[in-house]
């Protein structure tokens, strides 16, 4: 679906009466603050201009001024809807940087941390395409699985929604059985709510309705607009980073990529929807299989020391100041890393030139390279059409303007 | 005279009845919704929140009264007491129970009892689309007009099947007074038994003409956010809220008349009560037939996704339109085989 | 009492008639005109024909006024100055008018009203009545006003149909 | 374009005949959702009833006592310097004699403030401090009218000896295991 | 493919003069002169498959002679292979040739390049800034600009902490 | 409502004579005074209206249902002259930008 398959009306050589309509950057159906200036011919929309940047807070310059370890907390704020992967993704990049390999263990770990928030990031998606098309129930069904979702994160690291989960290295703290239970028990009582979810909507013929042949964009254009994960999968592509690069032992587990045909809203929703019974399956593997081992890598350059040793040694407490000091000195070079991430490929393009901090650190956020083709996506569709595609998007402010 | 004072004391009654129940029905939606939820609703102003609507009216009054400088203000301030006026007129012709006798002096639960009773209230229907319109338009406001317009071309679309399906009942009953039909409609005979497509098709057009989902385009918050009302705040926007809830009240008790026997009820009408207390009774059912449409409004808004413009206007033209006209058909063609 | 009621009605109706031409902005003179049917239709029950005041609000209140309500939106007539014919056009108009007026009243009073009122408990203006007459007399005018009203409706649909701008291929 | 064997094709966009009609999976849906009526609802009546915080939860933070009550914090400035929000300021000063029984070494924090505003709760002082003396805790900051009220100074961050807060489960358990051994210096 | 067949194949288009290739961390980065990178990126797209533009993003490097530089990420979806390209340029004459005809992605990733760094994308549909104001008159992520303005007064608020 | 109309008697029919004769007169002054091709066409209804109170009035004082009859038929015909009238009214809309009668002239040149 290119340009030249349309035709296209310019307010300016034409006598028709063109309105404009600001969706945003406060409007129901953003979620967050951005704008859209639709130029509508009636309910039909015409063109669309986004502006973004709205919640701009200039991660990728504190970053260059940060020890490496507190960079951290300012991927949570990125996609905060899926923030430990954010966060696991950025310390794998650094772990790549050091050289330092993990353990089994600490990558399972990993993978059920990052599983979980893929579920809670789709969960938070798919949902709110329901209550964009008016069906608040169904959200609200979902979202209860979302709090037990945090749940889960707050008894492994703390905090619920900005986790700031994980260390350079691993794990500050291992699973505590509470972990374990309270992550069987979200996979008993899940299953039991996404079947329920998919039941309200997914062969509902008004939903369908509102969703088949919406914001439809071909593989072709969806590859050259950069489009990744879910968005992409949608549209036909297989392209998965879990497989294709893979990281933290991906490739112990089976799982099958869920892939649309048209890449349409009603695409994106399936995929979404089969993702997450794909990610529930990955936790059952990964539970089930969880090896023993160290939930940190010990590497005492960049690792904090155990905290005993640091009340009682010399040696050790002198590393932990020089950690905490962030006065790791990083060998230089160049790195991308990337992570599937909730809305698709999650890179951290690394520039050090030695030193405590990154010299560059660039965040490729998947949300901000896609949501580029939403004019292309939405145009000669209706108002809703606009919305609806919007929330399958899943853009996500904090992702958008880093 | 005394005539006229009784029926001024019951248009009264009716109105604060309908006042009454229009706003704890907010509240009724409210709870039930959060039922539906997994959670428990408004439950802070009074025992089970049951102060709530109070609560909620008292914050509508004392809320600034906001109007954009850019609107017609005549007009802003007509389009909500317009809304209002139309929603509260058509319960003067529902027969609410059947007559009390006092003193051998009969005095009927109706207002006025209308030979053109049921097209009194499509009438009346149909204009409950001026509030909208007018109050979206003198809004100013981009959204308001979307909203204003969704509305208006919503509301004509399915008047036109509701005038059918009422017209297929008219056939059936042979009147078009509501005492007669409801007369009519004693033990089982209710009309939904003679007639399931036509009370679907009113049903669904009831849905549509109160902007209930999934058709509530014209306010629909995640598009339009408020659509018709996004500029009105404090009690204007109240009435909006409140004649919604008016409207659905009157609208149930239009579709329990026509179609579920309005005050009659099988067993009931045979057991041999007295005028009064069979007066009462009817009275009962019928407003437990009332809230039960009441509810089931709310459970399909909190269940079903909306319907899109197109969808909507498709739905109405294209399926509810010609579904209608078969139904007027088979229901003559059913009429003159059995005469 | 009927006078008062006729009266108040008939005053109502010319005033609000005069507004539907003396008032500036269009949507103005469309609630007024709207108005001025509310009132008609009240002639309509003064007269026992209730069908015909049903019918007239929903065919003209319900129908008519709202399509002229939404065209009105739709064209987003945002003129300033209020479209008027010059002072002399406006000067003849009034004339003429008021000698048609004249003309009107006279030969009508001419006419033999010799019936002279009546009680109102004529059942002729009843659903039933109508229905009868209707349905025989006027079987064959029904029918052709049914055709004429389809081809209206398809002369609307015809003339509205935009030619598709955007399109999907 | 199909990369790897994994994928499938899993939207289904036909209709089947009871699809097309709409009502089934109306029907459908509104049964699902009136069974939630008597479900149990998952609501937590907030301020009568509290949601238990997992124990390891990042809250107010706390300035932890030793056993005989003197202030553990020795001012060292690794919390200040691993806080990513730059939440915290301390003042360092020395101990005068006769002040062995409120500061546990020579140098102790005079001024120990935490802006809560600023605060974003990541944890990174608990992990800095080498002398066990902040931790974070289950317990929420209070809401305030003032943005004084947020900046917490020693008054309200240091524990007091009637009422010691509990931080062992977010200890490890080797850390708990050495703590046992009370001949060390650390442990005293 | 591996990256040692890329550069084999990339060198017989383009010659290794003004060319500079390494590798860092198992991916091929090539460092190449203004005027060539649109027809290698061309060339890498049309030829060798890397269909997949990942990310374009700057850098600044204050004490080199070329002191900006741009660093695009392209990816070979089929054979899952990623190369690094970069080219430096002067911060007189911040100009590159765009890629927007290559890759409709490439629009946003621009702007947000010559938001941060003031690198002038030759050719660009629509370059002006995407994250920051419009009105903002420096290229914030350059090096000589310090993290927070030190002539910001409202920072020294006692509310503001530190 | 029969119970209450009953009771009243009709007004001499010279009362809607003069009443309708008014009423068309201003409906005429509409047409002939506006220049916008709504308004104009709101007076056409109005003049309309005029006639059908007339006939129902007159069908009412010769006990004669045709005259009602006759207004619904009224009816019908003024539904349709709207309904194409105003998609007419749209289409010039959409050329001329404005419905002002007056450059409803074209024809003329």
């Amino acid at each position: 679906m290119s340009t030249e398959n349309y035709t296209i009306i310019h307010p300016e050589d034409t006598d028709k009466h063109y309105t404009t309509l600001n969706l945003g950057p406060t409007h129901p159906a953003t979620h967050g603050i951005f704008q859209n200036i639709l130029t509508m011919d009636g309910e039909m929309v015409i063109d669309a201009e986004q502006t973004i940047g709205y919640i701009h807070r200039a991660f990728e310059k504190i970053a260059e001024h940060r020890p490496y370890y507190q960079i951290t907390p300012l991927t949570d704020r990125l996609n905060y809807c899926s923030s430990p992967i954010n966060n696991i993704g950025y310390q794998l990049a650094v772990e790549k940087l050091l050289g330092i390999k993990t353990n089994k263990r600490i990558d399972y770990m990993r993978v059920i941390i990052m599983e979980l928030s893929r579920i809670a990031d789709h969960l938070v998606c798919n949902s709110v395409i329901g209550v964009d098309s008016g069906a608040l129930t169904g959200f609200v069904y979902i979202f209860q699985e979302r709090e037990f979702i945090y749940e889960i994160f707050e008894e492994i690291c703390g905090a619920r929604l900005t986790t700031n989960i994980g260390r350079i290295g691993g794990f500050d703290r291992d699973f505590s059985p509470a972990v374990i239970h309270k992550i069987r028990q979200f996979l008993v009582r899940y299953e039991k709510a996404l079947h329920e979810f998919e039941n309200l909507f997914i062969r509902n013929r008004i939903f369908m309705d509102r969703t088949i042949k919406v914001g439809p964009i071909s593989a072709e254009r969806a590859l050259a607009y950069g489009f990744t994960g879910p968005n992409l999968r949608a549209a036909g592509v297989d392209y998965d980073v879990r497989v294709a690069s893979p990281y933290c032992s991906y490739n112990d587990f089976d799982f099958i990529i869920p892939v649309g045909t048209h890449g349409d809203t009603y695409d994106r929703f399936c995929v979404r929807q089969t993702e997450m019974w794909q990610s529930m399956k990955i936790i059952k593997d990964a539970l089930d299989n969880l090896p023993q081992g160290d939930h940190i890598v010990r590497e005492p350059f960049a690792v904090l020391p155990k905290k005993e040793d640091v009340y009682s040694k010399m040696e050790a407490l002198i590393w932990h100041f020089k950690i905490v000091m962030g006065e790791i000195d990083a060998p230089k070079g160049e790195i991308y890393h990337s992570v599937e991430g909730g809305n698709g490929e999650l890179g951290f393009y690394l520039v050090s030139e030695g030193g405590r901090a990154p010299y560059r650190l660039h965040f490729r956020r998947p949300c901000f390279i896609y949501y580029q083709a939403y004019p292309e996506m939405i145009k000669g569709g209706l108002l809703s059409d606009a919305i609806i595609t919007m929330s399958s998007m899943n853009v996500i402010a904090g992702e958008l303007d880093a | 005279m005394l005539y006229i004072i009784y029926k001024l004391v019951l248009i009264t009654i009716i109105l604060l009845v309908s006042l009454g129940i229009a706003m704890y029905a907010t509240l009724l939606e409210r709870k039930f919704a959060g039922f539906l939820q997994d959670r428990f609703g408004p439950d802070r102003a009074g025992k089970w929140g049951l102060l709530q609507p109070v609560a909620d009216g008292v914050k509508l009054f004392f809320k600034e009264e906001y109007m954009p400088n850019t609107a017609d203000k005549f007009l802003y301030i007509l389009g909500p007491s317009l809304t209002m006026l139309v929603a509260l007129l058509t319960s003067a012709v529902i027969p609410w129970g059947p007559s009390i006798f006092i003193a051998g002096t009969e005095f009927s639960l109706q207002v006025a009892d209308l030979n053109v009773g049921i097209l009194y209230v499509f009438a009346i229907m149909s204009m409950g689309v001026y509030g909208i319109m007018i109050g979206g338009w003198a809004s100013n406001n981009k959204y308001s007009l979307m909203g204003a317009v969704r509305a208006s071309s919503q509301m004509i679309s399915y008047e036109l099947a509701m005038g059918l399906s009422i017209a297929s009942l008219i056939m059936v009953m042979g009147s078009v007074r509501l005492n007669d039909i409801v007369d009519a409609q004693q033990g089982w005979n209710w009309n939904v038994i003679y007639q399931p497509v036509g009370f679907l098709i009113f049903f669904i057009c009831a849905l549509a003409e109160t902007n209930r989902h999934p058709f509530d385009l014209p306010e629909c918050e995640t598009e339009l956010i408020g659509g018709y009302h996004t500029e009105y705040s404090s009690m204007k926007l109240g009435f909006y809220l409140f004649s919604e809830y008016i409207n659905m009240f009157v609208s149930s008790a239009i579709i329990s008349t026509l179609y579920f026997g309005g005050y009659h009820f099988p067993f009931i009408d045979k057991l041999g009560l007295s005028p009064n207390v069979a007066a009462i009774v009817g009275l009962m059912i019928f407003f437990a037939k009332i809230i039960g449409f009441i509810m089931l409004f709310m459970w399909i808004r909190w269940t079903l996704p909306r319907f899109r413009y197109d969808q909507l206007m498709r739905l109405g033209w294209k399926i509810l339109l010609p579904l209608a006209l078969l139904n007027l058909a088979i229901t003559g063609i059913v009429i003159l085989a059995t005469q | 009492m009927e006078k008062i009621i006729f009266y108040s009605l008939s005053t109502l109706a010319v005033f609000s008639a005069l507004m539907v031409v003396l008032s500036k902005k269009p949507i103005h003179s469309l609630l007024y005109l709207l108005l001025c049917f509310f009132t008609i239709a009240g002639h309509y029950v003064l007269l026992n024909a209730q069908f015909l005041a049903v019918v007239h609000i929903i065919v003209y209140a319900g129908a008519i006024m709202v399509l002229f309500l939404f065209s009105l939106m739709l064209l987003n007539l945002n003129i300033k100055e209020e479209l008027q014919k010059t002072v002399w056009m406006r000067i003849i108009a009034v004339i003429s008018g008021g000698l048609l007026l004249v003309a009107l009243v006279g030969v009508l009073k001419g006419l033999d009203t010799s019936a002279g009122p009546m009680l109102a408990s004529t059942q002729i203006g009843l659903m039933k009545n109508i229905g009868n007459v209707l349905f025989n007399e006027y079987m064959l005018p029904f029918e052709v006003a049914s055709i004429l009203f389809l081809t209206a409706m398809v002369g609307a649909v015809m003339l509205g149909k935009d030619e598709e701008k955007v399109v999907k291929k | 374009m199909t990369l790897t064997n994994r994928s499938k094709v899993v939207s289904n966009k036909k209709f089947s005949f009871w699809e097309m009609i709409y009502l089934p999976a109306i029907f459908k849906g509104m049964a699902i959702t009136i069974s939630h009526l008597f479900r149990k609802k998952t609501t937590v009546c907030y301020p009568e009833v509290n949601r238990p915080f997992s124990e390891v939860y990042r809250g107010l933070h706390v300035l932890k006592l030793d056993d005989q009550g003197r202030e553990r914090c020795t001012a060292c400035g690794l919390c200040a310097v691993a806080c990513p929000a730059e939440a915290i300021t301390m003042v360092a000063a020395e101990r005068k004699p006769g002040e062995e029984k409120l500061f546990r070494e020579e140098k102790y924090a005079k001024v120990y403030e935490i802006n809560m505003l600023r605060c974003i709760f990541c944890g990174y002082c608990e992990d800095a401090c080498p002398k066990e003396a902040i931790f974070l805790t289950n317990r929420t900051v209070p809401s305030d009218y003032e943005r004084d009220g947020f900046i917490y100074g020693k008054d309200k961050l240091v524990e007091t000896l009637d009422k010691r807060v509990d931080v062992s489960k977010r200890q490890t358990a080797s850390v708990l295991e050495f703590k046992k051994d009370k001949h060390h210096k650390h442990n005293q | 493919m591996s990256n040692e067949e890329v550069l084999k194949q990339f060198l017989e288009k383009f010659d290794a003069s003004d060319l500079h290739a390494s590798e860092s961390f198992d991916m091929l980065t090539i460092t190449l002169n203004t005027g060539r990178i649109h027809d290698a990126i061309k060339f890498l797209r049309n030829d060798l498959g890397f269909g997949f533009l990942t990310d374009i993003c700057g850098i600044h490097y204050p004490d080199a002679e070329k002191q900006l530089g741009v660093i695009y990420h392209l990816h070979n979806l089929q054979e899952n292979i990623r190369i690094r390209l970069k080219t430096f340029v002067t911060i007189a004459n911040p100009n590159v040739p765009t890629v927007t005809d290559l890759f409709a992605g490439a629009n946003w990733m621009e702007r947000e390049t010559f938001d941060f760094y003031g690198i002038i994308f030759d050719g660009h549909p629509n370059l002006k800034r995407i994250l920051n104001v419009d009105y903002l008159d420096y290229y914030p992520l350059r090096k000589e600009y310090p993290l927070e303005d030190p002539t910001r007064e409202d920072k020294e608020d006692h509310f503001f902490g530190r | 409502m029969n119970t209450v109309v009953e009771g009243f008697k009709l007004m001499p029919i010279e009362n809607y004579i003069v009443l309708s004769a008014l009423l068309f007169v201003i409906g005429i002054l509409g047409v002939l005074v506006k220049r916008n091709a709504l308004v104009v066409f709101m007076s056409v209804e109005l003049m309309l209206n005029s006639v059908n109170l007339l006939f129902a009035a007159f069908s009412v004082y010769h006990n004669d249902t045709s005259g009602q009859v006759i207004v619904i038929f009224t009816m019908v015909v003024a539904a349709a002259e709207v309904a194409v009238g105003l998609a007419i009214l749209v289409l010039t809309y959409r050329t001329n930008h404005s419905i002002d009668i007056n450059l409803l002239n074209k024809l003329k040149h």
